[in-house]
């Protein structure tokens, strides 16, 4: 059934789970004097994979493709940077409602003109609403222009005057996003198979039909749209708060390439795929650049080969393994693909 | 502002507008009839460019370049529609978006590998080296009046295929209902294969003759992309009408803008995007 | 027959680009009557049920449903006003369970998705809606399978349960019995026949048999126009319609 | 011809490195020298020439640093800021560098310098020409041996004033960069008592400049001032020459303006004025000697990115040779650097308070495809830094 995984799949996410988790435990023994940078990278690899879960919403589980989705990253970060008081840490109790906030209000706006696009139209309008805020954030005196500005402190987690977090300490900033990571995760588990999920499933698979049965489905769109938006915005005030910088680059349209690569890698409409798709991408990109100032090249026919070779991602031999299709319904996996398949087609009707 | 002044900017703003058609009208070519999002166009432009001035080097002749540069441009958009778009037809646009977002990466870094990092120029070629006195002391390029011709001469070649001939008849259903074409008892295959092949020369085509009036640098084609996209959005999905109008707009509003509201010249062509999509979601000319 | 018609069109005309789709088409659809359009392929009958369910926009013409007109309406308004149809392609939610299906079509009709959010009660009398349609169309066996995973058959009447979860007061059938064999075909026309005190149909249809056991009138379509229409025997006694139709249909059958 | 040379060099590099590994001591391990810099995308010549000054000053001290060999790792900047932080962290956190090396573009300088801040890793800054990294952001352990957008502008005021221009009109791009080198113009421009008439923006990073031009033309001005780099550069001196205007309004610029371009320019910037801290003509035994130097072993001509990159790599052999290799003591090694004083081939050049070169500041007049000196603008120029006195 959709949404429905087999017991290894919860097994997988288990186990990275507490492996990543006690990272601080082994960490220190297999990485020696590396072990500080590893776990900063792993913190990252948290944030991206939240930030890549927020746009299977739309990408995996509605079918709107989004290239403008680091709109909402960057828009987290700013609003972080511009809200923080310059020489004392802001309270996490008003920022993170602050952040979401200012990203709903803006995906709603920005959603109620590009929802009403489909197919092609919305992946262009999207990328530029995503450059029209990147010009603005750069050109504009108060967000320090194209150097972007510096977050001197990280936001305080405090209950009256003691502080219940510090979010300073290494360790406790990354088990705090750790938690955003799985709140959001079991979030997004519990919406994918609601009700909700369902109609989301179905505009997916044939939004004419949903309408034809009397769903408004931009609608839905839009309210999905707003959710992906809020939970990219958390993603990217948590980059920033990590290394205390903002720059326009997080907006780019470049940054909502990658984290779609991340969703090819990962597997897309699975809402755990995107994580380990984030964490494929950062280890791939450290290799690479390890290997070679030619790395561009690499990534980029990595990219190539996974959408030719392994459209479903990780996720995708997770749920089907090869060398088990035969026994596996093959139909029944493969048959959404078809729809999808029949889906630009339609569209182009309409549009 | 006077007279003069305004005249000049509106030829400014013209020759912009037609340059920005004829990159854009190979990006809406491909997305009417194939449905293919391509993000790797702008790097094709790029590689025209890096290919004349390349080919200039060699040759030491400009229009000798691009005769040979055509070609070129033609045989690597085949080869890239048969080798990596084929597959992709019947799969969900984001497949799309990802291959030609990876064709970018894979294709910018081989420009650096084959030819440098450096800025780069190609020389204004006779018999267009000469310029005309505009106002007492500004000059124009003849070569910047005979790119407009050029321009117009491809939008008009273009317009009449799709008008008068099968192949127009052909696009113009298949820009509204893709399945009318397979319907129509056509070889999509060749009919694609054809079509993004055009598409990509098209646009390598632009740069070439762009060439002489910028400067030939990386990335070049990153940010024409996306003015190309805003073409696209405004004039309509598919329409070589509305690319041309839209591309016209674009080229007065950038021009206009930057000089009349320069605080907002950066964002000026996205704000006119999101104008026309509250008044036409589907652009001015679908 | 002298009642209001509950639908009717006037000049229906349809282009796609250069060429006529639907042209100048009138045509009415009677309370409680089966009224099926026959035609060749190509012939514009699947371009006149998207005009007639508003998927389409016509070019000229335009269609009125109990005397309002659909034009300007979006889909969805207009299948809320009651029109459901079916598709020429099976046209289900694969990933999702045959109930699942139903209860998709039948929830937004009972107070949308966050009515059912809110309360266990409105949940329960949709799943019981969905049963009941999927009882009538025989599938409750079926009813926890994914809808991916059923017979071709079961599908195509998967999607006539969902039109009927939808309870409409019109429903729009674009050749349910496409690509079936003998045995499935008997099953639905059959259930298409258990239908007819109950709703008012308009049927898109190649099988003959079934065509001209089920329709009270017939529009026999070619070229985008109409040919020939009237009540069941008159088609089936027409001269014209033989040579012109089954004449071709004929080859087509034999091509 | 280049490729054979760029071998040749590879080969001796390493030759020297091995042979001094065998006559090295036990404790003897490499000094790393991280490298941020861009190897791809737009900025990737300007990577190259630091990268290649560099190890060029370095290979004419033996391949060694304070008697210790030399490890470089070198990692593409992308010349993308949001990723500025992570990379820097990961040179000094993960690979363990000694020093840091970059980067080019202020932007991304900004990320380093956050992390900078944190670890407290040295950082030489080989190009971005940000004010705030010598003044308001003041770290100990950052230097720079390039320039600060300002230090380029700031003389061509003077210049623009003594040559009886009196209304001027600025175009640059809408970015940090470009602001604060028209500031730096501005301010010296106003102090002599001449007008600023127009402020032109351009936006980042457009280079379609026909619209500007003719504004310029129909306010004609008795002078333009502009500040474009790389591509931008070219395109702006190409078009302005076409556009006829080089002739009435003559351009001057801040040396970014042609550097490292002057070929794309093909004669379109004949007579243009620049100034900046280095020409490749400059009449000097140091900058002879390193301009055949840098022709033999790379094969091509230097620029101020080179030079910028040979002295950053002349700068670190004599802090360890002052501290004797010894990279541990950071505050020792820090007080070296300070005080390091270079016969560049830019001229003498020594560091102020705030870590910025004090250096000569040139007028520069493109004559047959090169930077001619005209004179020396400003001598021994120093920048404003009273945020941060250490």
């Amino acid at each position: 059934m959709l949404h429905r995984y087999p017991k290894r799949v919860a097994v997988i996410m288990l186990v990275l789970l507490a492996t990543v988790a006690t990272f601080p435990l082994w960490g220190p023994t297999v990485f020696g004097s590396q072990s500080d940078f590893m776990l900063e990278k792993l913190t990252l690899m948290v944030i991206l994979a939240l930030f890549a879960m927020s746009l299977d919403l739309l990408v995996g589980i509605v079918g709107l493709v989004s290239l403008g989705h680091a709109l909402f990253f960057g828009l987290g970060a700013y609003t972080l940077a511009l809200a923080s008081p310059d020489f004392d840490a802001a309270s996490m109790w008003w920022m993170l409602p602050l952040v979401m906030l200012v990203s709903a209000v803006a995906a709603l706006v920005v959603g109620l003109l590009v929802i009403r696009t489909k197919g092609i139209f919305f992946i262009m309008t999207t990328l530029a609403f995503g450059q029209m805020l990147y010009y603005l954030i750069s050109t504009a005196p108060f967000a320090g222009g194209t150097d972007g500005v510096f977050i001197m402190f990280r936001p305080s987690v405090n209950v009256g005057e003691t502080p219940l977090l510090d979010m300073n300490d290494p360790h406790t900033f990354f088990y705090f996003c750790l938690g955003v990571l799985v709140a959001g995760f079991l979030f997004l588990r519990w919406l994918t198979r609601s009700y909700f999920g369902q109609v989301l499933d179905g505009i997916h698979d044939n939004e004419h039909r949903m309408q034809a049965l009397g769903y408004a489905t931009n609608g839905y769109k839009l309210v999905a749209f707003v959710i992906a938006g809020v939970l990219a915005a958390i993603a990217g005030m948590l980059a920033a708060m990590q290394y205390g910088f903002a720059n326009p680059a997080q907006l780019g349209w470049h940054t909502s390439g990658e984290v779609l690569m991340m969703l090819i890698l990962g597997g897309m409409g699975t809402i755990f795929g995107p994580i380990l798709g984030a964490f494929a991408y950062e280890i791939l990109l450290y290799a690479y650049e390890h290997l070679t100032l030619h790395w561009p090249i690499l990534m980029g026919l990595t990219i190539i080969a996974a959408v030719l070779v392994l459209p479903r991602g990780i996720a995708g031999v997770i749920t089907d393994p090869p060398w088990q299709r035969k026994v596996s319904s093959a139909e029944g996996e493969e048959a959404p693909d078809d729809r999808v398949a029949a889906r630009p087609a339609t569209q182009s009707k309409e549009g | 502002m006077d007279l003069a002044f305004f005249g000049v900017q509106l030829l400014n703003g013209l020759q912009y507008g037609l340059l920005l058609f004829l990159i854009a009208s190979g990006l809406t070519l491909i997305f009417g009839i194939m449905g293919i999002i391509n993000l790797a166009h702008g790097a094709m432009y790029m590689i025209g460019a890096y290919l004349v001035w390349d080919l200039t080097m060699r040759l030491g002749n400009f229009w000798l370049a691009i005769v040979i540069a055509i070609p070129i441009a033609v045989a690597l958009g085949l080869v890239i529609e048969r080798l990596f778009l084929d597959t992709l037809y019947k799969r969900d646009h984001l497949y799309q978006v990802l291959l030609t977002f990876g064709l970018i990466l894979v294709i910018n870094e081989a420009q650096r590998i084959i030819w440098g990092g450096d800025v780069h120029s190609v020389a204004i070629p006779a018999p267009f080296d000469a310029s005309l006195q505009l106002t007492d002391n500004l000059q124009y390029s003849v070569y910047r009046l005979f790119v407009m011709g050029v321009c117009l001469a491809l939008a008009g070649v273009i317009y009449w295929v799709i008008r008068h001939t099968r192949l127009g008849i052909i696009i113009r259903a298949g820009a509204v209902n893709r399945d009318m074409v397979e319907g129509l008892g056509i070889n999509v295959r060749t009919l694609f294969t054809l079509i993004f092949s055009v598409g990509v020369a098209l646009t390598a085509f632009a740069g070439m003759i762009a060439a002489p009036l910028t400067s030939i640098t990386p990335g070049m084609g990153d940010s024409i992309l996306i003015t190309c996209f805003v073409v696209v959005v405004i004039g309509g999905i598919g329409s070589i009408k509305g690319a041309f109008w839209g591309a016209i707009l674009i080229g007065m509003a950038e021009t206009f803008g930057s000089v009349l509201i320069p605080s907002i010249a950066s964002m000026v062509i996205y704000l006119i995007m999101a104008a026309v999509l509250l008044v036409k979601p589907r652009g001015l000319f679908a | 027959m002298s009642q209001e018609p509950i639908l009717y069109t006037q000049g229906l005309t349809r282009r796609f680009g250069g060429l006529v789709a639907v042209s100048d088409v009138d045509f009415d659809v009677r309370p409680g009557e089966i009224h099926a359009i026959l035609g060749p392929n190509g012939a514009g009958k699947s371009t006149l049920i998207n005009l007639l369910s508003g998927e389409i926009p016509p070019s000229e013409g335009e269609v009125l449903f109990h005397g309002k007109p659909i034009q300007g309406k979006s889909v969805r308004q207009i299948a809320r006003m009651g029109i459901g149809r079916s598709h020429q392609k099976t046209n289900i939610f694969p990933r999702l369970t045959c109930l699942q299906n139903c209860e998709l079509a039948a929830r937004i009709h009972m107070g949308g998705v966050f009515g059912s959010w809110r309360s266990r009660q409105r949940a329960r009398e949709v799943g019981e809606r969905a049963l009941e349609v999927l009882e009538i169309c025989q599938l409750v066996q079926r009813a926890y399978t994914p809808a991916a995973d059923m017979s071709y058959g079961e599908q195509r009447q998967l999607q006539i349960a969902m039109v009927l979860a939808t309870a409409p007061t019109l429903m729009l059938l674009d050749e349910p019995m496409a690509g079936m064999g003998r045995d499935e075909t008997v099953q639905v026309t059959e259930l298409l026949e258990s239908l007819t005190d109950r709703y008012t149909l308009v049927l898109i249809e190649h099988d003959m048999d079934s065509v001209f056991r089920l329709a009270d009138r017939i529009t026999v379509m070619v070229d985008g126009c109409v040919l020939e229409s009237g009540p069941t025997d008159q088609i089936r006694a027409s001269e014209k319609v033989r040579d012109v139709y089954l004449g071709r249909h004929h080859e087509e059958a034999t091509a | 011809m280049k490729n054979f040379k760029k071998t040749a060099l590879a080969s001796v590099l390493g030759t020297a490195t091995l042979m001094s590994a065998f006559g090295a001591m036990a404790d003897n391990h490499p000094v790393k020298v991280g490298l941020m810099l861009p190897y791809s995308g737009t900025y990737t010549a300007l990577g190259e020439a630091i990268t290649n000054g560099l190890k060029l000053a370095i290979e004419q001290n033996g391949g060694q640093l304070g008697g210790r060999d030399v490890e470089y790792v070198q990692l593409d900047s992308e010349a993308n800021p949001s990723k500025a932080p992570q990379n820097m962290s990961r040179l000094v956190k993960g690979d363990g560098v000694d020093f840091v090396i970059g980067p080019v573009h202020s932007g991304v300088a900004m990320g380093m310098l956050r992390v900078a801040k944190q670890s407290g890793a040295i950082t030489i800054i080989p190009n971005a020409g940000l004010e705030a990294a010598t003044n308001q952001l003041c770290m100990p352990n950052v230097f720079r041996t390039s320039f600060s957008m300002w230090q380029n502008s700031f003389p061509m005021g003077k210049v623009a004033y003594e040559r009886g221009h009196r209304e001027v009109v600025t175009i640059t791009w809408d970015y940090a960069g470009g602001k604060e080198d028209v500031a730096g113009f501005k301010e010296a421009f106003e102090a002599e008592g001449g007008e600023i008439v127009e402020e032109i923006l351009v936006p980042f990073p457009s280079t379609e400049f026909q619209s500007y031009l003719t504004q310029i033309a129909s306010i004609d001005p008795d002078a333009v001032y502009t500040f474009f780099a790389g591509g931008g550069g070219v395109s702006f001196v190409r078009d302005y020459a076409a556009a006829g205007l080089k002739e009435s309004i003559p351009l001057l610029g801040s040396g970014f303006l042609t550097e490292g371009n002057i070929a794309a320019l093909d004669g379109a910037g004949e007579g243009v004025l620049t100034t900046m801290h280095y020409a490749e003509t400059l009449d000097s035994e140091a900058n002879r000697s390193f301009v055949s130097a840098y022709q033999d072993a790379y094969g091509v001509a230097p620029d101020t990115y080179s030079v910028q990159g040979y002295d950053t790599g002349a700068m670190l052999v004599q802090a360890l040779e002052a501290v004797g290799g010894n990279t541990e003591d950071r505050d020792a090694l820090i007080e070296a650097l300070a005080q390091v004083e270079l016969e560049s081939p830019r001229g003498l050049m020594s560091f102020s308070n705030s870590h910025h070169p004090i250096q000569n500041v040139y007028l520069r007049e493109i004559r047959d495809g090169q930077h001619e000196v005209v004179g020396t603008a400003v001598e021994q120029l120093e920048v404003p830094d009273d945020a941060c006195q250490m």
